[in-house]
């Protein structure tokens, strides 16, 4: 059973493991984003997540049911979780976790779902940087630069 | 007829506020939508095409709106 | 730091996880392998993995190696554990963890871990099934069959 | 001189040994050792062409081999 959910409390990721990993399964590809010291230069301290949530839970089932018959007859099975509120340097922000009875649909179907919802998902953050200041940040930026810097 | 908007992130903070319910005319389209939110004092801190959602899903601009629908600006997301 | 292992106990996955993970990542990509309870359409209880160990603690070296300089000038932080021995169904035979500033480079470093280790680590298994007969599998019919069904 | 032979799964199963120490000629290559595990008992069990390693590292049929080195048989692998 895929899974999506967005929570306050810290990401269990083994527990999200958990939920698609089982015997039937060969592979289980996940991806996690953290919250890195520094973003475009400069020093960030932390980060606060928001979301339209009722959308964003839409979205992530959508993204799911997409990626089901994408990949491969047999669909993936999906679990995905993002945090919101105030994050700290280190903490997981977001946790994707893919299995399937064949590695190449797994890994096909993680990358599937974080670029996805990097794209369309609304969620929001704004950064705390180490001068005080605040700054709404947003994945077109970060899409330029790392099609830029590939 | 009556129809709620959403704001959310730097968009709430352009236009100080998060939801509002506003009067539009029957047969509304998410243009129309757009058009009263750019006459609110802070719009000028908007970009010129906001994406819209309607009820949750990304809707196009023509799309004719019913009272009590939930008309969302969404900003650039940064999920992830 | 790198790390790679050749391990006997149950490889614990939040820890290899925690050894990639830092305020100065922005990604993490993990694959694991499972134990599954068929292939080739024959019922399979367990898994029996050996290796010619010093080899294979250095082809995997190699590959993380490799994989540092091949998708970003930032190399990866790369963590491979592979499991011997007995296993059963469900257990993690293998578990790649790696993690980087950005997750295109972080995605591509785990796909290359897994495809390469499957090419070249000299590590075998012998399938147990249900009949109550065994028989040394390899990766190559593996391969086939899934390009098969792509 | 002396180098020594290992084998792994499957091949160990065919020739029912895992490691042993042979005599080849000065100068002997990975070919000639390979042409002595092929007229030992069991060895039909083997590939036309198995995959070699010398002291832990793949290597080609031309390698010239010294005394002490460690030449492994390496059947198709199956890690993951």
């Amino acid at each position: 059973m895929s899974h999506v959910a967005l929570v306050t409390e810290p990401i269990d990721v083994a527990a999200l493991l958990a939920r698609v990993s089982s015997p039937t399964v060969g592979a289980v590809a996940s991806f996690l984003g953290t919250v890195r010291n520094v973003n475009d230069n400069r020093a960030v301290t932390g980060i606060e997540y928001s979301a339209y949530e009722e959308m964003a839970e839409r979205e992530m089932h959508a993204i799911v049911a997409e990626a089901a018959g994408k990949f491969d007859s047999v669909a993936p099975t999906i679990a995905i979780e993002h945090r919101l509120g105030e994050l700290s340097l280190g903490d997981v922000s977001v946790a994707i976790a893919v299995s399937h009875p064949r590695r190449a649909p797994a890994l096909d179907a993680c990358r599937y779902v974080i670029e996805e919802l990097k794209k369309r998902v609304p969620i929001w953050k704004r950064e705390h940087y180490a001068d005080g200041t605040r700054a709404w940040v947003d994945n077109r930026n970060t899409v330029a630069v790392q099609e830029v810097t590939r | 007829m009556r129809v709620g908007l959403r704001l959310f992130a730097s968009y709430a903070d352009a236009l100080g506020t998060r939801s509002l319910d506003v009067t539009l005319a029957d047969g509304a389209t998410v243009r129309d939508a757009l058009a009263y939110v750019r006459a609110l004092p802070g719009a000028d801190g908007l970009p010129p095409a906001p994406l819209v959602a309607v009820n949750a899903e990304y809707a196009p601009l023509d799309r004719t709106l019913t009272a009590g629908d939930e008309v969302a600006l969404i900003p650039p997301v940064a999920g992830g």
